[in-house]
């Protein structure tokens, strides 16, 4: 019992201690909550990497009116339980006016509603949640919502001249917003959807699943997948001898699956929110990556986060270290604003538009489908 | 400052509930209930959903403790006739069913999408906005909570309950209906998970069905394993301990590199300290006779 | 109709699977009579002991990566036994249940802090199935039925012709006899871990070999091999392996009438029904390797 | 009192109990004496609820029990014993003393909760017999303890307590003297032959002749769980068949 009790002790005055010292120095805090363990952790630290490639440069620039910008890590493990209580810690411990938001939609609306009432601005960069447009006046993200991107795909799927797909998708809150979405658009311009199957994510068999759709001989089918369950699917799909035409979204887009999957996922194609890549704002990002990381893969939503956080230190350099003021200057800074990721300007719910181009496997290689 | 000392508090206002639950059920009646956190998930959505289409809280909060009662009632009478370990593994199986149904069943829970925007509580009129109110609103709950079970562990009662976790068939043959009293375990302990349950959805307003797997139950058992020994304050402390102990790893200045290691060493720690105290095993605590044929 | 027969199919392979996940641990449950909760990471770790061995730099053959995780899984049963569940050998089966889980949940994050929580596959050529008629069979599943029927036959031949199978029978057909724990069943009780780790590396060898790997696949392959203990009557050899064949054939055949989402919740179903209905298993003998 | 009718029990494909009758009439103390696995505790177990007949009646007091659950036969007035005696090793004396009776108040939630003032007078009313029983037993200096730390003589003298507590017309005492010296076999014979006295009825499972031949007016002799021989105890000790059952084979 006693040890207990010196332990609680312990833990208070350290926790305690450690907030006095983080308050001394002179620099601007932001925070950022990103899932640097658990499931999702594969993909927070290439968020944090091009998070830091952008606070550098602007550092290097001579950070924002001669205070260096200083980001605040804190780990939301993946789950929204965590997630939650990290932006406490930011609001509550650091006094952060500015959080950049966790990773998957579950948890961004997990701590959105804390944002929004603290009044601290909440920004995410991967988030695709139709739901997120209506989490609040402090909420922004600079990733197109899936209702685009639902669209998109409904688009490329007509424009292929599929009139019956069947659609598998992960069952989590992405999968299913995205395959809402998709459903919605897609029976409007006359489809038919065969039907709609959900698997669970970092399962190691989808031969259920895919016996469904096999049954059904479909021309083409919808697969809303990420990178490694999406591997998982293709390879069994092609060991079963299903032939058809795989469309996916922008979440399987990656060199790793082919690497994975290999002629498994051979011609398969899908859309992606399209920026260019021959702007001078993606060379000089894709230098400055280079520099700092060399050989390193340029990470999923790098460019993303990239243009976040100079739009947020912009927003602080007009706006200042208040809420307040950097959410007003969110707005302006950001209209017109040319980032890598294209244009960026916030719609009244704090959402950007976005283009999608679609991308197809051709001899192992990622290539833009025109 | 304060705040985040207080949501840690509010934190554990939320789980000392459900853990004491589960402190009456495996401690005081020797319930393996590893089914736990269904309960808890179970009040959560009821209550999210219930508030969400329009239903005060308090008519709400209520309404859920009655709705996770129900079901540890219907449940129960199938599943409480088995004995010690088959009990906790069909209680199992009951909670990850019913975690596949919050997920599956969308037209309701709205599956992994999750129910975002619960509202805040109110009480007759007064919101629960702020963390001081959330923490004094709960802690009065937790308050009211801690000294019901405190009242039934030192009674007539609890003294049934005990004699059941000693030797169930010597507590048949004293008279006692075993299975009415093992109900009753249950349904208080699963009152009890259902008010944390309750508070988790309305304090976190948002809820999913991965916020109710076996890693719940888990955080429970490993509570009521460390603190088990010293009853109920045991495991109130507990609770603080092991809450305190997650959240303070954050301020630990650990290398980068090794922040990906946190969660699954963290979880490596805690199955280590549930081998030790068992190795350890607190004679007096746990409970013994579940065979009847002796030689 | 070629929908129900490749069901079939697959729910044979996955089935001879969890056959021998179901023996290694209706052994355990017949002589220590407690839920080994840590089975599902002994699976676990004999499919990442085959696959440390496969990948670079070490390039083994599949086959010669299998027994050496053979030797790896069988090592970490008699580990777990030496310094958990022997000084635990009288009490009761509850503690033994909790310290099970407890290793369980230690070895499940050691194996995601080694390799991570993304799911891993064994460097096998892709290749498309062969088309027997209506069903589709890739050579790589064609090996599992072959290796899984194997061991079976090995098992039948330890059990019935050697002397440390027949003391392991006649400890499991005697419970009482195994409670008293003198130095002969000490002896037997490291034959049915030696048994069990072997089966359950070969399982989890051939389960990730059919579908894939990662850190928390044992667990829901212990929830299908307990059920396959249940309905073959706790402790009996063969009843576990047709339990297990029933399972992965009610998994594969059960989507097609449920909804998909469901599949991981049958094994679930079958234990609690089962544990209500016939807690004696199907076959109906209760004890005993026969 | 109690009567068994052709009572059967088999477990796999052994028969425990077969064919078994008997009855105690209107005798203070029947015994039950047989071989080891003759099926006696199995009887008993039955006759207790703890095992459900495969065939056979037993009758309480006129009424059929063999279909009620443990606690209404021991509702109806018939306590027991068990031969390893089963105390309950975390509650104090007291407590193992205070649990053994019928309805009290303390046990249903709402009561527990409304009707404070009754919850306590019940408890202080069965403490003062409850400490009679102890005293009685020559525990009652130990009565806060917890049972756990008693030696396994003064568990069976706790558990004739217990048992006594519920105030049973029948007491069945599976092998009582058992594993415990002459001082307190005495002193559990002279406690049984007072309560006899008093009107209480006993059937007793013993190997132990001495003790069956001071306390029972009749015994039954099983083996292989039938009734072979039944008499006075005097006459029982030299039926052949008994001396057969006993040492023949």
């Amino acid at each position: 019992m006693k040890k207990i009790i010196v332990f609680v002790a312990i833990v208070v005055s350290a926790v305690l201690f450690l907030a006095q010292a983080g308050m001394s120095s002179g620099t601007i805090k932001i925070g950022a909550v990103q899932p640097l363990s658990g499931n999702l952790a594969v993909y927070g630290q290439g968020f944090k990497m091009a998070i830091d490639l952008a606070v550098d440069e602007i550092n290097a620039n001579g950070g924002i009116k001669g205070k260096k910008l200083e980001v605040i890590y804190e780990d939301g493990k993946g789950t929204a339980k965590d997630s939650v209580a990290a932006v406490r810690k930011l609001i509550d411990v650091d006094k952060v006016p500015v959080i950049l938001g966790p990773a998957a939609s579950t948890n961004f609306l997990a701590v959105a509603p804390i944002c929004e009432r603290a009044h601290v601005v909440l920004i995410g960069a991967e988030s695709a949640s139709p739901a997120i447009t209506k989490a609040g006046d402090y909420i922004f993200r600079v990733f197109p919502s899936d209702k685009l991107q639902g669209k998109g795909v409904a688009d490329l799927v007509i424009k292929l001249g599929y009139k019956k797909v069947p659609v598998l998708y992960i069952n989590n809150d992405w999968g299913k917003g995205l395959k809402d979405e998709f459903v919605k658009n897609f029976t409007k311009k006359g489809g038919k959807i065969l039907s709609e199957i959900p698997y669970d994510q970092g399962k190691t068999d989808y031969r259920a699943q895919l016996l469904k759709i096999k049954q059904l001989h479909p021309k083409a089918a919808v697969a809303l997948v990420y990178v490694k369950d999406g591997a998982v699917i293709f390879k069994q799909a092609y060991e079963l001898g299903i032939q058809t035409q795989w469309i996916t979204g922008s979440a399987a887009k990656s060199g790793k699956l082919i690497k994975l999957a290999g002629k498994a996922v051979e011609g398969l194609i899908g859309t992606y929110p399209n920026f260019s890549t021959t702007s001078p704002q993606y060379k000089h990002f894709v230098a400055l990556w280079k520099k700092k990381y060399g050989d390193k893969k340029i990470g999923i939503f790098a460019e993303y986060n990239y243009d976040m956080v100079h739009l947020v230190a912009k927003a602080i350099a007009k706006g200042g270290t208040t809420p307040d003021g950097i959410r007003k200057a969110l707005y302006e800074v950001s209209k017109g604003y040319k980032g890598v990721t294209g244009d960026k300007t916030f719609d009244a719910n704090g959402d950007v538009g976005s283009a999608y181009g679609v991308w197809m496997v051709k001899d192992g290689k990622i290539v833009t489908r025109k | 400052m304060t705040n985040y000392l207080l949501h840690i508090l509010i934190v554990c206002e939320i789980i000392i509930p459900f853990a004491l639950g589960l402190q009456l059920e495996i401690g005081e009646t020797g319930l393996y209930n590893f089914g736990h956190v269904a309960f808890f998930g179970i009040s959560a959505y009821a209550s999210a959903l219930l508030t969400t289409h329009g239903i005060p809280f308090m008519g709400a909060l209520f309404a859920s403790l009655a709705l996770a009662g129900l079901f540890a009632w219907g449940v129960g009478y199938p599943i409480l006739r088995l004995r010690g370990d088959y009990f906790g593994l069909a209680m199992l199986g009951f909670a990850e069913i019913m975690r596949k149904i919050f997920l599956n069943e969308s037209w309701l829970t709205r599956g992994p999408m999750g129910i975002p925007g619960i509202p805040r509580p109110s009480f007759f009129g007064v919101p629960i906005h702020t963390l001081p109110r959330f923490a004094i609103f709960y802690g009065l709950f937790v308050i009211a909570a801690a000294f019901a079970v405190y009242h039934v562990t030192r009674s007539p009662l609890g003294r049934v309950f005990h004699a059941i976790r000693d030797d169930e068939y010597s507590a048949s043959a004293v008279g006692k209906d075993t299975f009415r009293f093992r109900r009753t375990s249950l349904l208080m302990g699963t009152l009890l998970a259902a008010l944390g349950g309750v508070f988790w959805a309305h304090y976190i307003t948002f809820i999913s069905p991965s916020d109710f797997t076996l890693n719940e139950t888990i955080l429970a058992l490993l509570i009521v394993v460390i603190g088990g020994r010293w009853g109920m304050a045991g495991t109130i402390l507990a609770t603080f301990f092991v809450i305190g102990f997650q959240e303070g790893l954050r301020f630990l200045p650990l290398p980068e590199s090794f922040g990906r290691l946190i969660a699954p060493m963290q979880q490596m720690f805690f199955g280590l300290v549930l081998v030790l105290i068992v190795l350890k095993r607190e004679k007096s605590w746990f409970h013994k006779g579940d065979r009847l044929a002796q030689g | 109709m070629s929908l129900f027969l490749q069901s079939l199919l697959d729910g044979l392979i996955a089935g001879s699977i969890y056959a021998l996940f179901a023996v290694g641990l209706t052994l355990i449950y017949g002589t220590l009579h407690f839920i080994n909760f840590a089975h599902g990471e002994l699976i676990m770790a004999g499919a990442y002991f085959a696959y440390l061995f496969m990948m670079p730099p070490l390039h083994l053959s599949p086959f010669i990566s299998g027994g050496c995780a053979i030797v790896g899984v069988v090592c970490l049963a008699l580990l777990m036994d030496r310094s958990v569940f022997s000084p635990l050998r009288n009490a009761n089966s509850l503690l033994l249940l909790i310290a099970s889980l407890g290793i369980s949940l230690f070895f499940q994050n050691l194996a995601q802090v080694i390799w991570g929580a993304e799911i891993r596959t064994f460097p096998f050529p892709l290749e498309r199935g062969i088309s027997l008629g209506p069903v589709v069979i890739t050579p790589v599943q064609a090996w599992i039925l072959i290796i899984a029927a194997g061991a079976i036959f090995l098992l039948y031949l330890f059990l019935k012709f050697t002397r440390a199978g027949k003391a392991i029978r006649s400890v499991s057909d005697n419970p009482r006899l195994a409670k008293t724990f003198g130095v002969e069943t000490e002896r037997v009780i490291r034959f049915v871990w030696i048994v069990a780790a072997s089966l359950a590396a070969v399982g989890g060898v051939l389960y990730a070999a059919d579908t894939n790997l990662e850190p928390h696949m044992g667990t829901i392959n212990l929830v299908r091999a307990f059920a396959a203990v249940l309905l073959g009557g706790v402790g009996n050899v063969w009843g576990a392996l047709i339990g297990g064949i029933v399972i992965g054939l009610s998994e594969n055949l059960g989507v097609l009438i449920l909804p998909i989402g469901y599949k991981d919740a049958i094994a679930f179903c079958v234990i609690i029904l089962l544990l209500l209905f016939r807690p004696e298993g199907i076959l109906g003998v209760r004890w005993g390797v026969r | 009192m109690l009567r068994v009718e052709n009572l059967s029990k088999r477990f796999g494909g052994v028969w425990a109990v077969r064919d078994c009758s008997l009855q105690t009439k209107d005798w203070h103390a029947v015994g039950v004496i047989g071989p080891n696995g003759s099926g006696k505790t199995t009887l008993f177990h039955l006759i207790t609820g703890f095992y459900t007949p495969d065939s056979g009646k037993i009758f309480f007091k006129g009424e059929e029990i063999q279909a009620l659950p443990t606690h209404q036969i021991v509702r109806a007035g018939i306590g027991r014993t068990f031969q390893l005696s089963r105390v309950f090793e975390s509650l104090s004396l007291l407590d193992n003393l205070l649990i053994a009776r019928r309805d009290i108040p303390g046990e249903k939630v709402i009561a527990l909760f409304t009707r404070w003032g009754k919850v306590r007078e019940s408890e202080e009313v069965a403490t003062s017999r409850a400490f009679a029983y102890l005293n009685l037993m020559g525990l009652g200096e130990k009565a806060k303890e917890p049972a756990g730390n008693l030696s396994y003589g003064q568990r069976k003298l706790l558990e004739l307590a217990r048992t006594l507590m519920l105030d049973p017309s029948l007491i069945l005492l599976d092998e009582p003297a058992a594993g415990i010296n002459p001082t307190l076999t005495r002193k559990i014979i002279s406690v049984i032959q007072s309560l006899k006295k008093e009107g209480k009825r006993f059937l007793i499972i013993e190997h132990n002749m001495d003790v069956i031949i001071s306390l029972c007016d009749w015994v039954y002799v099983l083996d292989a769980g039938a009734v072979i021989a039944s008499g006075p105890p005097g006459i029982i000790r030299s039926d052949p068949a008994v001396l057969e059952a006993y040492f023949g084979k």
